[in-house]
């Protein structure tokens, strides 16, 4: 079992007073060299999950097992490559110097560092961009670059939050394919936010479906479509099966929600 | 209500060297005489000139030097009385340097006051083959206000007010409480009135414009008779004169400002000439000096010096006051001990 | 697969294209700049080298301070580097045969001034320490004037290659261009200087309140060798002492930041030590370090310059944003290299602002730091004497020698700061 | 979490109270050790270090500074705490209005130069010229001119706000012109006027570097307070304790520490208030 | 015609000195009431379009009318509201007064501000985070304060950069009935770009779709499916129909830019 998410709850304190209880008593058990997506409605704290695994934030309650070592532990180990929902580019690095940072920080040589990042330059197609600063880009463009940067250092977990949600649809499916070319040849686990459910279906092993206000798992849905996934995956029964499948647990998922929600008044101390 | 309100602006902060005026102040010299009058302290970078001529006071007190230099540039001043009949600056050396005369400052670090006030010690050097502005003959050195360079040894001569730094050498306290560390056998005083080329100190100035209009020579020697008056108060009631100083700075030594009061006694009486009068002499010794040194660089006008002024009103003075003694010809300083730290 | 490169222009566009001329920036006149400071430097060194210049013309005495004579000879080596750099001179013959011009002039001077090894006067025969002092032996004068004549040849030669190097007759429209940018600095200029001198003139304004700019020009002009050495002196210890400030500042400022509850005790004793008004401290600085001793002065500015830069570090160092740190723990990445490669970067801004500011402060720091005692040699020294002797014009000019290092100084921290942030908003371009 | 922040209040002054006890013991230790070895101390590679550094004289013992406060600086008068409490109120208030009158200053100037490029250019270069212009040979014509327009009690405000005005400028002009482009873009598809962008969008994100401008202007106002005492002769505040004990410092060194301390105390309420407004003033979080 | 796009071309100049040719002489014609999707892949120049037409940026060459006065005039009348690719939400303001924030420039008086505010916060169901600032909002959240933003003084155009484009599938969906509502009510005309193309093919009248490297406009495809849209919509033939149009326009468009890219070897002035 490679991370291991045992009954964790977080809650956040604003500086009014209130708390938002972004998630509540949440397992999750995943494999070394799953792929698993996240899914939920807006605010039903995906980003908030991925944070906590990634030990970035500390839950409230609970705890997160990476390889058995505590996340914090993990996180030292440099076991995770991280794209966060915006793509967060240093203002003041150009395009390689920014992919080229996790690299700088585990102390790779300069050639080796900039061969590396330039062949993921070319691999989010952004090979010309190099020299420019971010301001210079297109949001997709950005994200790209954030994308290409959490690859650079080949890390053992990608944790990816909305990495495809600004690109355009043939852009995207090259991007989820070369995803899957990763993931499959460096045995990478994956766990990937999306609100895409095709996508979902498509690149994972495991659809992971939240229910938002406070933020649970609502069900946990296997991909058992055959691997490697290509153009004929999408034609495949299952495939559309197994869309409908998520979309009628979200559903569920947020109407239970709806109803909680009007039990408990959504948000409170 | 008809009361005219005169300010004066004094050269440097409260202490005794100006106790004549607060004492005709306190004593209301001037009030009898029908004036109002404002004593402003003044400070490091005031120049009472300057003050004077923008109509920030009707009279000041400054050294002669440079309120001949001022009324080159056009301020105007003249000067109306001269309080300080002799200069008060000297040069210490430590006795255990063997620097005794001016010539052997040669090669020395040597401690002046800047402001103007460097001119009669360099008139000296000049006097004994000095060059002060080359660095090879000697290594002139600007003074702060205290005497610490000195103390520290620092520099190897440092210029002292007799009625102020000097006291402060004395005054000094050991760090284990040793007083009195330094005594006068312990120090070399090099005196610039002997060397002939000391400079004249505090007078009285006007602007000439000011005292052109019509009344304002009477007020002028209303206001001298009071300072006058003040000055012969603080000769013969020292102490009297003392706590009226140290009523106008709270944070001024008391044996400090007693010791300072008996020099700058010294420095007034005897006036040979009644006091307030200038010893043309000494004006033409110190106007030399300013020339030589390019403080001024053509020797001052006719209109520079009146002396009339000062003289109406100390024959007033003696008309109204038979009894009392405005030349000072038998004055005696009293003995003043030197107190640890000037408490 | 769709291939997507982008239709980026390729072409450089070059300093001096033929076709179209490049965007008149700031940045636009920096070759001028460099060019005309690059000549100035060869006219001074050449006064440097002979003593026939240097002690009997008035602008060669300007520069007799042996302090400053070898960095001026650096300096022209550094400006001769940068106009090389900047025209690319290596690319066409004519430049390298300019190149080559300055690069001898600068092998001739550089000796003779940095090593005091004059090859010219070793040709002649003349003693090389008879380079350093006024000419008072009559014997040597032929001699000397041999020499001189000699070494006109290669300044010469080395003011034109900088002229060729620099062709200002290439960059006209520039010119043009940079005069209608920089026209409202000129103007009011103009304006306030005109209205200084009309209204003196026609309210007869007494001169010793302000001296007319005419009168002040015309003392300048009579000074300036007195000023310039002076004005060295006193530069020498502002420069340090903003150097020492400003590093100390930037140190604590780091450690403040890194060890919050550090920072938050040592605040209240950098307040302190900043509330301290320098004119109490000078005395005590000045018994500690001699008042004499440049340090003393040093020590006034770097406590002038400390706080701006101590706080504005720390300020600048927490102004990243959550994410980015975030980035950066998922990276696992030690506080050393979150520093070097976040926090010091988003910092930058703040610390620029500071040294900006240091700048200004370490110039008043030094003039002030003179008038609390010790040489006479310097700026401060000069203003406060002059002043109290009412030589108002002299006064002045030397607070203009002031003003010009001054700004001197915050233009040099403000190109370093285009130079090392050109990404920061306040730097785009379209 | 509430009980982490208090903590974190025990942990800091508890570094604070140690580093306190840290430079007592250091101050004192090096006095004592100095004076056992008799202010020279022989090095082992040969030649001695000078230690008179650390006499009564150039450092004082810090008891004595602070008895200092408790005796009369002059015989019979009143106990030297009570001087400097008045002179320190009397400064205070005049740094507090230089330092209003040279924030707006300066403030306005950063608001001018952010929206014309023209006037930046044309007047920014003399700003910075101003600041070179070393005060002290400027107060006591600004106390002249002061005198002249009949604004003397003005003088020292306005020497202090020459101090203060040049940070606030330059701090505040990088501060409302380093908005971030889409933010601006956001305004002006409201077709907001420059007065709006100005008020709802360049000034709040200002805020971080105007206060700091502010902390280094409040304690800067302090300083300019004490030398612009000097030349107008003004023997009420602090500058005139300043000069008066240290034109006798060989007569007591501890005086004039303690009027340091009283300055340094001065400023730092100052800046404690500056750091209160700004906690209460800037709440929000920055983002991405 | 309400805003006309006159062969428009822009050009970005870097501080590296090198050029971006964005947009190449683009001619666009939209009329009253249209609602008008921009489709096309990453970079392509959309995003630029829309700062072009709403006069945040200036054409380099080539001119925008919009009710035949020029964009600038336009901009200062106030007719747009724009809905930016990130959601550009002021940090020291709560999410309420984010939504106050263009009502507040225009004047209205506060209470009527503030209800205001509040009923386009629970138009994008943010009702219960009005006191949250920013930096607590989800990213699909922090999007959804922006379009209530934007919506908020009932703008003549609306100019929306990807709104939806962090938002899960059923949220989404509502909220593009709720736009089309707005948009039917208001009869405001709407650019809208996005990378969804049955969302573009839901909303619109017209769908643009651009080519990229320079940006042009590769083809316009109308869209007659019946008004109002709903459910039915869905349904119905034409509508996939469309979709698969627009898609290959899509692919050809970036086919052809290739095409003439090898030939003019992609680098010019
Ligand atoms: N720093 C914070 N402070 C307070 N509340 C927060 C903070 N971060 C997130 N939240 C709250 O936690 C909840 C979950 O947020 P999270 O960002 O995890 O949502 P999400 O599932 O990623 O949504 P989206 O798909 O919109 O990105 C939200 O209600 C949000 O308001
Ligand atoms: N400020 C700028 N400076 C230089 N180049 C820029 C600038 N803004 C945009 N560009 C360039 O212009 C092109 C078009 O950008 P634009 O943002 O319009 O793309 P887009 O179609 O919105 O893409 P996306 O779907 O990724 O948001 C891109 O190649 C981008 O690099
Ligand atoms: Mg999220
Ligand atoms: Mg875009």
């Amino acid at each position: 079992m490679i991370i291991s998410v045992e009954n964790m709850t977080k809650k956040f304190r604003g500086s009014d007073g209130l708390t938002v209880h972004a998630l509540d008593h949440v397992n999750l058990q995943i494999q070394q060299g799953e792929f698993v997506s996240l899914i939920g409605p807006s605010g039903c704290g995906k980003s908030t999950l991925l944070r906590v695994i990634a030990d970035l934030i500390e839950p409230t309650e609970g705890r997160v097992l990476v390889n058995g070592k505590p996340a914090p532990q993990a996180r030292k180990d440099r076991d995770y490559g991280f794209v966060f929902q915006s793509a967060t580019l240093y203002d003041w690095r150009t395009v390689l110097q920014n992919v080229e940072l996790p690299l700088e920080i585990m102390g790779f040589p300069r050639t080796m560092r900039q061969a590396r990042a330039r062949e993921m330059l070319r691999l989010v197609e952004l090979g010309d961009f190099e020299g420019k600063y971010p301001y210079q880009l297109s949001g997709g463009m950005q994200q790209r670059v954030s994308i290409a940067r959490a690859l650079a250092f080949e890390p053992k977990i990608l944790l990816m939050d909305e990495p495809f949600g600004a690109l355009d649809e043939m852009t995207r499916e090259r991007m989820n394919n070369e995803l899957l070319n990763i993931w499959a040849k460096l045995g990478v686990t994956c766990i990937f936010v999306t609100h895409s459910i095709p996508e979902a279906v498509y690149l994972s092993t495991r659809v992971v479906v939240m229910s938002p206000r406070p933020g649970r798992i609502a069900e946990v849905i296997d991909v058992p479509l055959q691997q490697p996934r290509g153009t004929d995956t999408r034609d495949h029964d299952d495939y559309f099966h197994i869309q409908s499948r998520v979309r009628s647990a979200l559903r569920e998922g947020s109407g239970e929600a709806a109803d909680s929600r009007r039990l408990r008044e959504g948000i409170g101390g | 209500q008809d009361v005219p309100t005169v300010r004066v602006q004094m050269k440097w902060v409260t202490q005794a060297q100006f106790a004549g005026f607060y004492a005709a102040r306190e004593l209301g010299y001037w009030e009898e005489e029908g004036l109002n009058v404002e004593v402003l302290p003044g400070g490091p970078d005031i120049g009472p000139q300057q003050v004077v001529a923008a109509g920030g006071a009707e009279f000041g007190i400054d050294w002669l030097g440079s309120m001949l230099a001022s009324r080159e540039q056009g301020t105007k001043a003249v000067n109306i009385a001269q309080i300080y009949q002799r200069s008060g600056m000297r040069q210490l050396t430590w006795k255990d340097s063997g620097l005794e005369t001016f010539a052997d400052l040669r090669g020395t670090v040597t401690g002046v006051w800047g402001f103007g006030n460097q001119y009669p010690l360099f008139a000296a050097l000049v006097k004994n083959e000095i060059d002060p502005d080359n660095p090879d003959d000697i290594t002139i050195f600007n003074q702060p206000f205290d005497m610490v360079a000195f103390l520290n040894r620092e520099i190897d001569s440092a210029a002292a007010m007799t009625y102020n730094e000097m006291a402060q050498v004395f005054e000094y306290v050991a760090e284990d409480g040793t007083f009195p560390v330094y005594t006068p056998d312990d120090v070399n005083i090099l005196d610039l009135n002997e060397e002939g080329t000391a400079m004249l100190e505090d007078l009285v100035f006007v602007n000439e414009d000011w005292l052109a209009q019509a009344g304002n020579e009477e007020i002028a020697i209303q206001f001298l008779r009071g300072s006058f008056r003040g000055w012969v108060y603080c000769r013969d009631n020292v102490e009297a004169c003392v706590d009226f100083v140290l009523a106008e700075g709270a944070t001024l030594g008391t044996g400090h400002q007693l010791w300072m009061m008996n020099e700058v006694n010294k420095l007034v009486w005897p006036s040979p000439a009644g006091i307030g009068i200038l010893d043309m002499e000494l004006y033409q010794q110190t106007a030399d000096i300013a020339l030589n040194y390019e403080v001024i660089s053509t020797a001052p006008d006719e209109g520079a010096v009146r002396t009339d002024l000062a003289q109406a009103a100390l024959d007033g003075l003696i008309a109204d006051y038979p009894d009392v003694d405005f030349m000072g010809m038998d004055y005696e300083p009293i003995d003043v001990a030197i107190t640890p730290n000037g408490e | 697969m769709v291939d997507n490169t982008l239709r980026v222009t390729g072409q450089r566009l070059p300093a001096r294209a033929k076709t179209a001329p490049p965007p008149a920036d700031s940045r636009g006149l920096a070759l001028d700049v460099i060019a005309l400071v690059t000549a100035l430097l060869v006219v001074i060194t050449h006064h440097i080298q002979n003593p026939l210049l240097q002690f009997e013309l008035q602008f060669g005495r300007a520069f007799r301070n042996v302090t400053l004579q070898p960095v001026l000879a650096v300096g022209l080596l550094i400006f001769a580097g940068l106009l090389l750099l900047q025209t690319q001179a290596w690319r066409s013959l004519m430049g390298r045969c300019a190149a080559a011009g300055l690069l001898v002039y600068a092998a001739l001077v550089l000796p003779a001034i940095v090593l005091d090894a004059n090859l010219l006067g070793a040709a002649l025969g003349l003693p090389p320490a008879a380079f350093l002092e006024e000419l008072k032996d009559d014997a040597l004068r032929p001699a000397f004037e041999t020499a001189l004549t000699l070494s006109t040849v290669p300044a010469l030669a080395a003011l034109l290659c900088v002229l060729l190097l620099w062709s200002p007759w290439a960059r006209l429209p520039h010119y043009a261009r940079a005069v209608r940018r920089n026209a409202p600095v000129l103007l009011v200029a103009v304006v306030v200087l005109v209205l200084w001198e009309v209204l003196i003139v026609v309210f007869r304004v007494q001169e010793f309140f302000i001296p007319r700019p005419t009168t002040i020009a015309a003392t300048f002009t009579e000074i300036y060798p007195r000023l310039v050495t002076v004005g060295w002196n006193t530069f020498q210890n502002a420069f340090w002492g903003f150097v020492v400030g400003c590093g100390l500042g930037f140190l604590t400022g780091l450690l403040s930041a890194r060890f919050v509850s550090l920072s938050s005790a040592l605040l209240p004793l950098a307040i302190a030590a900043n509330s301290v008004p320098i004119i109490a401290f000078a005395p005590i600085i000045n018994n500690w370090f001699g008042a004499l001793n440049p340090a003393s002065k040093i020590a006034i500015v770097a406590i002038l310059t400390y706080f701006p830069a101590m706080i504005s570090t720390v300020r600048g160092l927490n102004a990243t944003s959550p994410l980015q740190i975030e980035l950066m723990r998922s990276y696992a990445a030690s506080e050393m290299q979150i520093f070097r490669k976040l926090r010091f970067p988003a910092s930058l801004p703040f610390v620029f602002s500071a040294l900006k500011v240091a700048t200004t402060l370490s110039m008043i720091g030094a003039i002030v730091s003179e008038y609390f005692g010790g040489t006479t040699q310097g700026l401060g020294y000069r203003i406060r004497e002059d002043a109290a002797n009412f030589k108002y014009p002299e006064a002045w000019a030397a607070i203009i020698v002031a003003s010009l290092l001054g700004i001197l100084f915050y233009t040099l921290v403000s190109a370093v700061e285009r130079w090392l942030m050109p990404w920061h908003v306040t730097f785009r371009d379209e | 979490m509430p009980a982490q922040k208090t903590s974190q209040t025990t942990w800091t002054l508890i570094t604070i109270a140690s580093i306190l006890v840290a430079v007592l013991l250091l101050w004192e230790g090096l006095k004592s050790f100095s004076r056992a070895s008799e202010y020279a101390l022989a090095l082992p590679w040969g030649g001695t270090l000078d230690l008179s550094n650390f006499n009564n004289q150039q450092l004082p013992h810090l008891g004595d500074i602070f008895g200092a406060f408790l005796e009369p600086a002059q015989r019979n008068g009143p106990p030297l705490y009570v001087i400097l409490f008045r002179a320190s109120l009397f400064t205070l208030s005049e740094a507090v209005a230089g330092f209003v009158l040279g924030s707006l200053l300066g403030f306005v100037l950063a608001v001018i130069f952010t929206h014309s490029s023209l006037l930046q250019r044309g007047l920014l270069p003399y700003v910075i010229a101003s600041q070179t212009i070393p005060i002290l040979a400027i107060a006591p014509m600004v106390v002249v001119w002061m005198r002249q327009l009949d604004l003397t009690a003005l003088a020292v405000p306005v020497i202090a706000a020459y101090l203060t005005f040049f940070p606030v400028t330059i701090y505040t002009l990088r501060g409302l012109t380093s908005v971030s482009p889409l933010q601006l873009e956001l305004m002006q598809s409201y077709a907001a006027t420059r007065l709006q962008i100005l008020v709802k969008l360049r000034i709040p994100n200002a805020l971080p570097q105007m206060f700091t401008a502010l902390k280094i202007s409040a304690t800067a106002s302090v300083v300019g307070a004490i030398i612009g005492e000097l030349p107008s002769g003004i023997q009420d505040g602090l500058g005139g304790a300043i000069l008066n004990f240290n034109q006798y410092y060989v007569q007591s060194p501890p005086r004039l520490w303690a009027t340091i301390v009283a300055a340094a105390l001065v400023g730092m309420l100052f800046f404690g208030a500056v750091v209160l407004a700004e906690r209460l003033i800037v709440r929000w979080q920055v983002k991405a």
